[in-house]
């Protein structure tokens, strides 16, 4: 079973990414489930969603205490809650930042390899491709071309399934974006 | 006027028939095969008013619709005197559900027939004043918020009797009831306190919205008349006096009624979407003390000048506002 | 298809019908007839409630018919009757009595336009004798029709119809209509000898086999004073002067005339003076014009006309073209005292109203019969001392006016009829009359009385045209829907709506209701509701 | 059809296929999303025939249902929580009354303090209602049970509740096989009404019924329930037969036969339960009652009749004495010597977590249990509230002093 947990805050579509991510999942055959952190968050407060792909059915209800992925869809969030908790040695990272993990003041927090960590400006390429700053889907792109857990092309269709038409389109050419961006560009410029 | 007057010198339109009328002018109640929607045996006093209103009320409705009504009734006295098991008085399809939900039982009633396409059959949802102005105001509000196809008679009698008589949103300033004893320097009901529902209804700017009384035969049955031949939310609020609750003769019902409306005290006016449309001129005009006097409720009132003095302003102020001695057009 | 509703919670309808609330009952409602103050009034008898009932639904040929059942004179009644019904009419408390009077008089009129006929009945073989063909006399013929019996009146005048013809003036009472209604009785085969004055009664009933009598000769003769006088002013009676008018004879009234009098006749007299060109007309009165005698209306339509009411003196002298009048001094209702002050009055002919007495020629050969104070005692049956001799009319003990004649030519009648078969039938007792307070008369409208039409004065003393004007067809019976029907229920259903227990079976149009004793708890709300006051409570026996 | 759906999104398609006629709800979280797909199925004409009316609270929602139900309508309606309680008063009256309503809740807790979050108190509140109380372990089954409530409640003329925890299910996305109409239209067919309001054979419903006959109405509708002992697993082989698919009948069972203790339970934690059974070798069983109302009691103990202890774990608790799930249980094993155990975990939307669930079979097999457990419960917290107690004779609102103890950034933490 691989379990993701998805940090943001509310508005920046974090239970839609857990939502397109277990679609995606779903489409390549396998067993999966997302589920939001349930609450009355309302814009702007910390949101946490979660999505487990498995081959087998998927009984567990409990929250990811301890997941294989971890997205950050907001770097603020660093002061405000224990982000990493939970996270296993041979975990992935991805952060949605412009800046470097030292910028970030989170070196010490982090004891992953650092080909498992990766930086992505994710709202930047939200705004050149959807117009406006959501991650969610960038980031589901780059999560393909990180684990390799799902195909890119599975991301696409599941956004697709979920926002049909050109918002559907434009996010799609985001997640290709980021996809494309981790799958080329060397470790160093997205690590340090 | 809500209907055709015809001034027959003898008895004119104020009695129940009239053999000088022709059959399209006399009332329901007149007829030899009206439908008694609400039958004998039932257990209601000796004089009651509500049993009267309702069966006024209902054969009207069954005439209109040729008897194509369903009524969901609120608890209350005209729930429990009608239907003790073993024993029913009504004649048409009725439903008892709780006390604060009749609007929202016609409602689910009206959708059942819309959506089975009977929209033939019409619903009235029914009750007394505790259980339309207190507690069912949530869902009357709701009912005609929706404008459903419903329309929901209120049964005045100004009070909780069915549960010993105690004071409700429509109990009069100064009456006596078992939560407004006639003690203390401000003995009876509060003044200036309760709610006055017909208009709120109107605030909701339905369809129709009536007020009646039972001694007003043939205007009782042309708002009735009138209300069926609308679709959507529809009010009525009837006016009847109840002996136990008011101490009043079992043979002064009817009287009683008459004297509310001759005074002042129970205006009988007509609304639609949100504008008063007309206004039954009183007849007579009587001084509020002859309305008061034969109920005990008020024996403390007609001994007290100052409160006397302020329901008879309250019969003034609806003089006033709903001009019930000029003539209408 | 069974039976699938759940047990207790759902009910079939009709169920309460096994509860039988009657029991509940400490007073029953029953419905009752109760005697109008109209039909209790009216000294002919009259069913008037049950007529306006019929004319209220333009049934006008219906209604008469059931005011020939008491009285064969509608339109004359409908012009002369003083109707004391309208004085006693509840709705005198509500707004304005109902015109009964004129009511009447339209459907009298009806009844000769349309020559409705009212057939005798079976015949008896029996034959009476009348005297007189005065109200009481040709009203008895009548209802002796009716009856079956044979009929013959003798009459001492030229014309039937006693004092209506010869006391009231045409423009009170138009020959044409009393001449209509007195025709129609002779039709039903009445005979009427005229100009037969009869001296022996019991000769004349032995002669022509008569089986009984009745005497109703009236009162006639002129009750004249000796007023001192030096004969320069002539000194008329008023019973002469108006037969004189009735036959075209010269009256002698002219320039000024004074009337001496305050009844009835009195007033004839002056208003037809009036007509007749007199130059002022005077009524000297010994007390105050409210006790005078004569019917309000008609001093009042006096006074409209220029007739001069002159109060509290009398007449004591005729002395040089002058009368010389005493006044008087009323201390209360009681008689006049002279005062001793003198005043004189202008005056071309003095005519004398001061009553009328019984022609006392025809007891002469009837040993038995006296008269006590000017009037022949009769029993409870109108029948005299002498058996099978009856009388009524003016002639006997009573207030005199034509509709009470008619009243007794019908008892009479009746008594006649029952001393022929052998005995008298005992009065059947009167039901409760109803007081206004026994009805609820909220439900009566308000309508003013549809006022009679007064020809202007003018026209009226231009000459002897009617003076009163007729109802139509419409308002006629709009005026009898005045009518309350007090104490008798005409269908207003009110008790059958008002109950709030269905307790009311209604019958049907004209077969009224009935009471559901199963389930009326008696709450008594149709009582009190009842417009007219014919449903009663009556406490149940427990 | 297999789809990736929410939980929500499933039973809103699942109700439509059973071609409801008057649909009425106010929204409540966590029922929301299914009432909102209701309605944009009736809005845009997918669903026809159907009425969907937006009320002015639950109980006027329940009410509609009452009146669209007497009048013949096939009807449903979804709550939750406070909602179920301010519907109370019909709820009961819609079962005396004999109306086949279905009803879906989101199961949530109930206030104060107010908490939107899962844990079964609301159902429980209504256990004693009249209604026919079934709980589902996950989605797919909270879609086949809707459909089979249906047919349950028209059968025996009373009305079903269909119980789902909130957000873990309602909220859920995961793979559901959403059947096809005329499959659905096979195993359901057209409401019939045991009783309907009718001009052309009127009859009069909810009549007063006094001490003469109370006792036999409340002695009949426990018969009536006696019936769906029968009625649901009968009905749940009949849709077995058509759609492939066990909903478990009354009650179902995991590794039950050779176990020594058997963890007891109701809804969606099961399968938290069997993740953490099947990483372990203790030798402990399962067993979900999915018929709360009626109570299997005949079937949970043929079940368990050869376990040394039972460990009843539930999202509910009656204040003052304890688990209320484990008291009806104690019910079924009464005369046998057979432990019983009552865990109360989840309350409030407190996490269920494997972890603690180890430590507590670890618990249960050495009978190191007291009666009543309390899961994860902060001892630390109420110990040093209950030394305020003793401290202070009032201490003001207990829960505002739990609440500043654990602190916001702690509450956060548990989601």
């Amino acid at each position: 079973m691989f379990q993701v947990r998805i940090h943001g805050r509310g508005g920046q579509g974090v239970v839609s990414a857990a939502e397109i991510l277990s679609v995606a999942a779903f489409i390549e055959g396998k067993h999966s489930q997302a589920v939001p952190s349930f609450g009355s968050e309302r814009m702007g407060a910390p949101v946490v969603s979660f999505c487990r792909i498995d081959d087998k059915p998927i009984r567990l209800r409990e929250p990811i205490m301890e997941p294989d992925a971890l997205i950050v869809q907001d770097p603020t969030l660093f002061n405000a809650i224990d982000v990493f908790a939970g996270l296993s040695k041979n975990g992935y990272l991805l952060i949605n930042s412009q800046r470097s993990i030292k910028e970030l003041g989170i070196a010490n927090a982090i004891k992953l390899p650092e080909d498992k960590v990766r930086l992505v400006p994710a709202t930047e390429i939200a705004l050149q491709h959807i117009k406006r700053p959501l991650p969610n889907a960038v980031l589901l792109g780059a999560l393909a071309a990180l684990t390799g857990v799902i195909q890119i092309d599975s991301v696409a269709e599941a956004i697709a399934s979920k926002f049909p038409g050109k918002i559907g389109d434009v996010n799609i050419q985001a997640a290709k974006a980021a996809y494309e961006l981790l799958s080329h560009n060397n470790q160093e410029e997205l690590t340090c | 006027m809500s209907h055709q007057q015809v001034k027959f010198y003898q008895t004119g339109t104020l009695t129940v028939g009239n053999r000088l009328l022709d059959a399209a002018q006399r009332t329901v109640q007149a007829t030899i095969d009206r439908s008694n929607s609400l039958d004998s045996g039932h257990r209601a006093c000796q004089g009651c008013g509500e049993a009267l209103g309702a069966r006024y009320a209902i054969d009207t409705a069954m005439r209109e619709t040729n008897n194509k009504v369903i009524a969901a009734n609120a608890t209350g006295c005209l729930e429990v005197f009608t239907t003790p098991y073993p024993e029913t008085s009504w004649t048409l399809p009725w439903i008892h559900s709780l006390f604060g939900n009749a609007p929202a039982i016609g409602t689910g009633i009206a959708a059942a027939m819309k959506v089975k396409g009977r929209e033939d059959v019409r619903v009235i949802a029914q009750g007394g004043d505790g259980g339309t102005t207190d507690i069912g105001f949530g869902c009357l509000s709701g009912m005609f918020e929706r404008n459903d196809d419903v329309l929901y008679i209120c049964y005045d009698n100004q009070g909780y009797m069915n549960t010993g008589v105690q004071r409700s949103s429509a109990t009069p300033g100064g009456a006596r009831t078992a939560t407004t004893m006639p003690v203390g320097p401000e003995p009876g009901a509060e003044f200036d306190k309760g709610k006055n529902v017909p208009l709120i209804a109107m605030a909701h700017e339905i369809p129709y919205v009536a007020t009646a009384s039972i001694d007003r035969l043939h205007d009782l049955e042309a708002k009735v008349k009138k209300a069926m031949s609308v679709r959507g939310a529809r009010y009525l609020q009837i006016f009847v006096p109840c002996p136990l609750g008011w101490g009043s003769a079992p043979a002064q019902t009817v009287n009683l009624a008459r004297l509310a409306v001759e005074s002042g005290i129970w205006p009988l006016f007509e609304g639609e979407y949100g504008e008063i449309t007309s206004v039954t001129n009183i007849r007579k005009q009587v001084p509020v003390e002859e309305y008061l006097k034969p109920q005990r409720r008020f024996a403390h009132v007609v001994k007290n000048p100052k409160q006397l003095s302020a329901v008879q302003a309250i019969a003034d102020r609806n003089i006033r506002k709903f001009s019930l001695l000029e003539e209408q057009e | 298809m069974k039976n699938t509703k759940p047990f207790a919670i759902t009910l079939d309808v009709g169920s309460s019908l096994l509860n039988k609330t009657g029991s509940w009952r400490t007073e029953r409602p029953v419905y009752v007839d109760r005697l109008p103050p109209c039909n209790e009034t009216c000294p002919a008898g009259e069913n008037i409630q049950e007529w306006l009932y019929h004319a209220e639904s333009g049934d006008y040929k219906k209604a008469w018919e059931e005011i020939m059942k008491h009285n064969p004179f509608p339109a004359v009644m409908g012009r002369v009757c003083y109707h004391s019904c309208e004085t006693a009419c509840n709705r005198v408390h509500l707004d304005d009595a109902v015109g009964i009077n004129s009511v009447e008089r339209f459907l009298g009129d009806q009844a000769l336009i349309n020559q409705w006929k009212v057939k005798p009945g079976k015949s008896t073989g029996k034959k009476i004798m009348i005297v007189g063909a005065g109200m009481a006399g040709l009203a008895c013929a009548y209802h002796l029709r009716l009856l079956g019996h044979e009929v013959t009146i003798f009459e001492s005048s030229s014309k039937p119809g006693g004092m209506v013809r010869y006391g009231i003036p045409k423009y009170r009472m138009p020959n044409e209509k009393l001449n209509a209604e007195i025709y129609r009785i002779e039709d039903m085969g009445v005979k009427i000898e005229l100009n037969t004055k009869i001296e022996d009664v019991l000769a004349t009933k032995e002669k022509y086999g008569f089986d009984a009598v009745f005497l109703s000769i009236g009162a006639q003769n002129a009750k004249l004073i000796n007023i001192k006088s030096d004969e320069s002013i002539p000194s008329l009676s008023a019973i002469a002067i108006l037969r004189g008018i009735e036959d075209d004879i010269a009256t002698g009234l002219h320039g000024h005339v004074v009337v001496y009098g305050g009844g009835n006749t009195a007033i004839d007299v002056a208003r037809s003076a009036i007509r007749m060109g007199a130059k002022s007309v005077k009524v000297v009165v010994r007390k105050s014009q409210e006790q005078m005698p004569a019917h309000y209306e008609e001093i009042d339509e006096a006074l409209d006309e220029g007739v001069e009411i002159v109060p509290f003196h009398s007449i004591s002298e005729i002395k040089k073209g002058q009368l010389i009048l005493e006044k008087n001094f009323v201390s209360d209702s009681s008689s006049a005292k002279p005062t001793g002050q003198f005043v004189a009055m202008e005056a071309n002919v003095v005519v004398q109203a001061l009553g009328q007495n019984v022609d006392e020629s025809l007891l002469d050969n009837l040993d038995e019969l006296r008269l006590e104070d000017g009037v022949l005692g009769v029993d409870t049956h109108l029948m005299s001392a002498i058996e099978g001799v009856f009388a009524g009319g003016d002639m006997i003990p009573s207030e005199r006016n034509v509709t009470v004649a008619i009243g007794h030519g019908k008892k009479a009648a009746r008594s006649i009829s029952q001393w022929l078969h052998g005995k008298f039938e005992k009065q059947s007792k009167k039901h409760e009359v109803v007081d206004y307070a026994m009805m609820n008369t909220w439900y009566y409208s308000d309508a003013p009385r549809t006022i009679r039409p007064m020809l202007d004065v003018v026209r009226r003393t231009s000459g002897f045209a009617e003076v009163v004007g007729d109802l139509d067809e419409t308002n006629a019976a709009f005026e009898a829907r005045r009518c309350m029907s007090c104490g008798n229920c005409f269908e207003c259903d009110n008790c059958y709506g008002v109950c709030p227990d269905n307790a009311v079976i209604k019958l049907g149009a004209g077969k009224r209701f009935e009471f559901k004793y199963d389930y009326c708890k008696g709450c008594a709300m149709c009582a009190t509701e009842c417009p007219c006051g014919s449903i009663k409570m009556e406490p149940e026996l427990i | 059809m297999l789809k990736q759906i929410e939980g929500s999104h499933g039973v809103s398609e699942a109700v439509a296929l059973c071609r409801p006629e008057v649909i009425c709800a106010y929204p409540i979280t966590p029922q929301t999303h299914i009432v909102e797909d209701l309605g944009a199925l009736v809005k845009s004409g997918k669903l026809e025939n159907c009425e969907y009316i937006n009320v002015e609270s639950e109980f006027a929602a329940l009410s509609v249902g009452i009146g669209s139900s007497a009048a013949g309508a096939r009807t449903y309606t979804a709550t939750a929580s406070q909602g179920m309680l301010f519907m109370a008063e019909a709820v009961y009256n819609a079962s005396g009354l004999g109306l086949p309503i279905v009803m879906t809740v989101g199961n949530r807790s109930i206030g104060a303090p107010i908490n939107i979050w899962n844990d079964q108190s609301d159902s429980m509140s209504m256990r004693d209602a009249g209604w026919i109380q079934l709980f589902v372990e996950d989605n797919q089954q909270a879609v086949d049970i809707h459909i089979q409530a249906f047919k349950i409640a028209e059968a025996l003329s009373l009305p079903v509740m269909v119980c789902m925890d909130g957000f873990i299910l309602t909220h859920a996305i995961e793979g559901i096989d959403v059947p096809d109409q005329k499959q659905v239209d096979k195993f359901l067919p057209s409401f019939t009404p045991r009783q309907i309001l009718d001009p052309e054979n009127p009859i009069s419903i909810g009549a007063m019924v006094g001490p003469e006959a109370f006792t036999e109405v409340r002695y009949l509708a426990h018969q009536k329930q006696k019936e769906a002992l029968k009625l649901i697993p009968k009905i749940n082989e009949e849709f077995k037969q058509i759609f492939g698919r066990d909903s478990g009948g009354l009650i179902s069972t995991f590794n039950v036969e050779d176990a020594d203790t058997v963890i007891v339970t109701l809804g969606s934690v099961i399968g938290t339960i069997q993740e953490a059974l099947d990483e372990q070798d203790e030798n402990i069983g399962a067993l979900t009652i999915r018929s709360f109302r009626p109570f299997p009691l005949e079937a949970i103990r043929s079940a368990l009749k050869n376990v040394k202890r039972v460990v009843v774990f539930e999202k509910c608790f009656a204040v003052g004495i304890g688990g209320i799930v484990a008291n009806n249980v104690r019910m079924a094993l009464s005369g046998t010597n057979i432990e019983v155990y009552e865990v109360i975990g989840g309350l409030g939307g407190r996490p269920i977590t494997r972890k603690s669930l180890h430590k507590l079979f670890k618990d249960a097999v050495k009978d190191n249990l007291e009666t009543v457990t309390f899961l994860d419960l902060k001892k630390d917290v109420v110990e040093r509230e209950l030394k305020r107690e003793k401290e202070l004779l009032q201490s003001g609102s207990v829960a505002e002093n739990v609440l500043r103890d654990v602190g916001v950034v702690n509450a956060a933490k548990t989601t």
